[in-house]
C-alpha cells in the first residue's frame, strides 16, 4: 500500500475523479489530438490563445488516472500563462517525470507526479497531456514565425 | 481446492525456481497468455547443452557436434510426436510463433496467391495472425476478408457461404484467443476450407500449451506456435507444414545449411524441413522446448487441460460477483478456458493493472496485440487474466480481494 | 607461451564450465569459428532472467515485466556503445547473422532494386551473405557480381572500376573470411562504394568476437554479427543500421510490437528499431548477449585481439612445419587472424577431422557454408581450426602432434 | 586409438589406399553420379550388364577414406552377382550402416564397415556408393519393365 501512495497520492485520485476543465471548447485557437500507442489512449486538447497568453485550455477523451489527472493539473497550471512560460513548464515537467527530480521550483501542483518516473510504462501516460500541447505550441510558433 | 484437482499443486510449483526465490516477495502470476515460466528440467536441459555439449549442429564431425545435432534433431521427432504427425519433416523450427506464420506469409503466399484470391481471417486475430496477411494481400493483390466476432465472444459462423468461396485461398485463424479464451470450432472452419479447396494456417500459440492437439486428424495445412508459451525458452517456435506444401514453397531466409550446393550464381535448397532453417539455429532453446514437452508428458495434458479449466471457470464465476465488472465472452455455451478479459465500469484497466502489480499480482492491460477484438467492444483496452498449471485457487482469492482494495481505492 | 600472452590463462578457462567437466575427457576446441564456447557469467545471465524476473516485454505494467523489459532494452545500448554508435535506434535484434542480412535483403534490397542495378559481392562470402542477393537478385531483376579472390587469400582490389560502376546499388562484404581469416579493407570498400553511391553491408559474424569495431567510423549502412560467435547464447544476432536506411524500409516480419495501430485493414508502423522487432522477442537471450560484451569489455577487446593473433600466427608456422599440408591464405601482406584452413595431399579433411576427434580435439571439415572459396582452390572441403581467447599453445601443440599421428595412422 | 581402430580399420585403410575397381569403364552398360552434399564429394559408378548379371563395375572421384573403402568393397562384392543379389545387399549393407546390426550372414567383406554406425555423419560417407549403385538399379528396373 506504501508503493501505491508513491504514485496515486491522493490529488491524484482526486483529478481522475473530477477533472478540471475538462470540456469541448468552442471558440478555441488551437486543437490537437494524443494517443498513447503503447494503451490506445486519445486525449483532445482546446487552447484559446489571447496575444501571446492562454486564455483558455480544456480537454477531453479517455485514458487512465495518471494521464487524466496529469491533463487536469496541467489546464490548471497553464491557465493564464504566457506561451513562453507554457514551453518551460513542459521542458521543467518532462525532466522531472523521466528523472524523477525537481530542478525547478516552477512545478506548481505537478509535484505530485513525481512518483510516475519509477514507472517507466506510466511515464508516457503523464506525457500524454503535455505531448499534445507541445504540438499545440510548435504548430502555433509555425504559425507565427510565418506570419 | 476443487475436486477435478488432481494435480500436487505445490510439488509441480516446487519445479520452477521463480516460485521459490526466498529474498524475492510471492509472486502471483497471471500472465501465462503472454509467457509462461520455466522449470527447473528446462533450465537444466539448457544449460547441459552449454556447458556439456556447446557445438553448431548439423556440420561438425566431432563429438559435441553430433550430439548437439543429435538433442537438435531429436526434438523434432519429440514435436512431431506431440502434435501428432509421424513425419519429422513437417516440423520447421523458427523463432517463434510471429516467425512462422510471417514465413508461410513469404514463401507461401506471396508466391502463389494473386489479384482476386480472397485471405480469410477472424476479428479475433492476434497481429501476428493479421499484420502478415494484410501485407501479404498488399503485395499480391489478394484481399483480406473476416469472419466477425459476435459480442458473446464466438466467431459468426451464421452463414459460411458468405465468407467461404471459390475465391478464398487461405484461411488463417487461432485456434484460441488470446482475449477471450475462445477456442474456435477450427475442425470446422477446416472443412469449410477444404471444400472450397483454400489452404488452412492454424495459429495455435494459446492452444497447445494446455491442449492435446492432433494435426493429422485437424487436416490443416499449417499450425504455428511458440515455445515460450509451454514452459520453453523464448527464441524458439514451431511450424508444422503438411509434405507436399513445404515442397512447393520457396525457402524464406537464404544462408547456410538451407542449401545443397552453391556456386556465385545460383543455390540449390535442400530438403524439407531444412530448406526452411538458415543459418545457426536456436539450439539450445530447441533443446530447451525438447525438455518442456517432456515435463507436460510428465504432467499429461489432460490433466493441465482441466486443471487450467478448473482455474478459470472458478475465476469467470468469481470475477463476475464483483460489481462493476464485466467478463468478456466465457458465455454458456462456448468453449473457453485459461484467458479472461474483463474491465471495470469506472477503473481504467492501466489502473487496475498497476494496483494489483502493488500487491503482488501481475496481470496484463491493453489491447493484447488483438486491437479489432478491443474495436469490437469499444474498448482501448481490457484487463486480462491468465493461467496456468502452476496456478492455485489461492491466486485467484488474491486476485479478487486485490481488485476489491483498488475499487475501495478508487471509489 | 608467447611473450605476448598477457592473459592468466587458467583463470580464464576457469569461467568456461565445459572445460571444467571432472566427468567429461577434456576439450580441445577449436572450431570458434562457428560457436564459441559460454562463460557462467552468461550462463547465469540467462538463468536469472528466467528464475527472478521471467516475463513478456514491452507490454507488462507489473514490475517483472518492467525489469524485463529494462534489461532487454539496456542491451541495446550496450550494443550500440560497443560497436561505436550513440543512437539505440540503430541497433535490431535478430535470431543471427543469417536472418539480419535477409531482414536487409527483404526489406530493403527487394524494395528498392530494379532491373539494371547490380549487387556487389565478394568470391569470399559465407552462403548467408551470398544467397539472398542470389534470391533478392532474382526477385528484382538486379545483376549479382563479385569481386574475386586471389589465391593468396585476399580480394583482387587490382581494378576496382571493374566492379563499383554507377550500376552499383548495394555492395556486400565479409568483413572476416571464415574460411581464411582474412580481414577485408572494409573502410576502402565502403569509400568505392560511397563514390558510386552504392548502399553497404558488412558481414562482422568473425570480425566483431575478436575485434574492436567503429561502426560510425567504417560508415557503412548496415552491419551485422551473431551472439553465439561471441560467447552469447544461441539465438540471438544484430542488425544496425543507419536511422534514415531503417526508416525508408518496410518492414520485414508483420506481428505484435512492431506496430502503432492496427484495424482490420490496415497497420501503422512503429518507430525504429521497433517496426523490425515482431513477435516475443529471444528476450533471455539478448539479455544473456549483454553479459557476453560485459565479459569482453572486462577482458579488454584489444587483449582478446592480441591473445587470438598470436595463437593463430604460431598454429600457422607449426602447422606449415608439417610435410604435405598446405595452409590457404595467411601470406605475408594481408590482415589474417583466428581462423586457419588447410589440406593435406593424400588425407581427405574428413578423415582428418576424424582422428583429431578420437584424440579429443575438436576441429571442422567442409566447405565451411562457403563453396566458391573452396571452388577457388579446386578443393571440396579443407580441415579448419580457428581460436578464441580462452583456447592455448599447449592446444596448439595437441592438435600439431594430432596431425603427426593422423598422418602416421594413415601413411 | 581404440576408438580410432573401431571406425577405421586396417582393411578400410588398405582399400581407401588401394581401391580396387577404381578405373574409367568404356563399355559400360548403365553409369550414375554420386554426391554427398554434406562434404561436397563425388562418385561416378559404372556398371556392365550381361543379362541379368553385373559382369563388371568399377568407379572413380573424389571422397574420405569410408566412402573409398565402401565403394571398393561393394565392387568386389558385386562383380559377378546377379541384379537382384545387388538389391538385397544393398538393403542388408544400409541395414547394417544404420543399426550396426548385421542380421544377415551375407554380407560379406562390407562387415569391416559395421564401425560406421555410431558416426551418423559418417554414414552417408559409406552409403554414397550404394545410393548410386540404387539409382543405376532402379534406372535398370524401369528400362527392363518398358521394354
Ligand atoms: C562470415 C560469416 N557470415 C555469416 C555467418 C552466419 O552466421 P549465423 O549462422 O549465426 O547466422 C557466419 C557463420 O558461420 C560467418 O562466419
Ligand atoms: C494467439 C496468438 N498468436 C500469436 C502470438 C504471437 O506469439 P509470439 O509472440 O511468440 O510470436 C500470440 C502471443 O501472444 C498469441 O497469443
Ligand atoms: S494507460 Fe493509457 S494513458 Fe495511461
Ligand atoms: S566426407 Fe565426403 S564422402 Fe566422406
Amino acid at each position: 500500500m506504501d508503493n501505491l501512495r508513491e504514485l496515486y497520492q491522493q490529488v491524484i485520485l482526486d483529478h481522475n475523479k473530477n477533472p478540471r476543465n475538462f470540456r469541448f471548447m468552442e471558440d478555441f485557437t488551437v486543437k490537437a489530438d494524443g494517443h498513447n500507442p503503447l494503451c490506445g489512449d486519445k486525449l483532445q486538447l482546446f487552447i484559446k490563445i489571447d496575444g501571446d497568453y492562454i486564455s483558455d485550455i480544456s480537454f477531453m477523451g479517455s485514458g487512465c488516472a495518471i494521464s487524466k489527472a496529469s491533463a487536469s493539473i496541467m489546464t490548471e497550471e497553464l491557465k493564464g500563462k504566457s506561451i513562453a512560460d507554457a514551453e518551460k513548464l513542459f521542458k521543467n515537467f518532462r525532466n522531472m517525470i523521466t528523472s524523477g527530480e525537481i530542478t525547478s521550483d516552477d512545478i506548481g501542483k505537478l509535484e505530485v507526479l513525481t512518483g510516475v518516473h519509477k514507472y517507466p510504462s506510466r511515464v508516457k501516460c503523464a506525457l500524454l497531456a503535455w505531448h499534445t500541447l507541445k504540438n499545440i505550441l510548435d504548430q502555433n510558433d509555425t504559425t507565427t514565425t510565418t506570419e | 481446492m476443487g475436486m477435478n484437482n488432481m494435480f500436487d499443486l505445490y510439488n509441480i510449483r516446487s519445479n520452477f525456481p521463480i516460485f521459490n526465490q526466498p529474498d524475492l516477495p510471492p509472486l502471483v502470476f497471471l500472465d501465462n497468455a503472454s509467457t509462461t515460466q520455466k522449470p527447473t528440467q528446462v533450465l537444466e536441459a539448457v544449460n547441459q547443452f552449454y556447458c556439456r555439449y556447446n557445438a553448431n549442429v548439423h556440420r561438425g564431425i566431432y563429438k559435441i557436434a553430433e550430439q548437439a545435432t543429435e538433442a537438435y534433431e531429436s526434438v523434432r521427432d519429440k514435436v512431431a510426436e506431440f502434435i501428432g504427425t509421424a513425419d519429422r519433416r513437417n516440423i520447421v523450427f523458427t523463432k517463434s510463433t510471429t516467425e512462422s506464420i510471417n514465413l508461410v506469409a513469404y514463401s507461401w503466399a506471396r508466391k502463389f496467391l494473386k489479384t482476386g484470391d480472397e485471405i480469410l481471417v477472424t476479428e479475433m486475430e492476434h497481429h501476428s495472425n493479421l499484420v502478415p496477411w494484410q501485407l501479404a494481400a498488399q503485395h499480391t493483390g489478394a484481399t483480406l476478408k473476416y469472419i466477425p466476432l459476435n459480442k458473446s465472444g464466438s466467431l459468426d459462423m451464421s452463414s459460411p457461404e458468405r465468407y467461404f468461396t471459390k475465391n478464398t485461398k487461405l484461411v488463417a485463424i487461432s485456434h484460441q484467443s488470446n482475449v477471450l479464451g475462445t477456442i474456435n470450432s477450427v475442425k470446422e472452419i477446416i472443412g469449410y476450407a477444404r471444400d472450397v479447396g483454400a489452404k488452412t494456417l492454424i495459429d495455435g500459440a494459446q492452444f497447445v500449451p494446455h491442449s492435446k492437439l492432433d494435426v493429422q486428424n485437424l487436416d490443416c495445412d499449417f499450425y504455428v506456435f511458440s515455445g515460450h508459451k509451454m514452459m520453453g525458452p523464448t527464441g524458439v517456435g514451431i511450424l508444422y507444414g503438411k509434405a507436399d506444401m513445404l515442397e512447393t514453397m520457396d525457402p524464406f531466409l537464404g544462408g547456410g545449411d538451407m542449401i545443397l550446393s552453391v556456386t556465385m550464381e545460383k543455390a540449390i535448397w535442400n530438403d524439407i524441413p531444412y530448406k526452411f532453417e538458415a543459418g545457426t539455429p536456436n539450439i539450445a532453446q530447441v533443446i530447451g522446448l525438447g525438455a518442456a514437452i517432456d515435463f507436460m508428458k510428465n504432467m499429461n495434458i489432460d490433466s493441465i487441460d482441466s486443471q487450467v479449466r478448473m482455474l478459470t471457470s472458478t475465476a469467470v464465476s468469481r470475477l463476475r460477483e464483483i460489481k462493476g465488472l464485466t467478463v468478456l465472452g466465457h458465455e454458456n455455451g462456448i468453449d473457453s478456458t485459461s484467458v479472461i478479459s474483463f474491465f471495470h465500469k469506472d477503473i481504467h484497466p492501466h489502473d487496475i493493472a498497476h494496483l494489483l502489480d502493488t500487491f503482488g499480482i501481475s496481470v496484463r492491460a491493453g489491447h493484447h496485440c488483438a486491437q479489432p477484438v478491443m474495436d469490437k467492444y469499444d474498448l482501448s483496452a481490457s484487463v486480462r487474466v491468465s493461467f496456468y498449471v502452476y496456478n492455485t485457487i489461492d491466486e485467484i482469492e488474491q486476485l479478487i480481494s486485490g481488485l476489491q482494495k483498488t475499487m475501495e481505492y478508487f471509489r
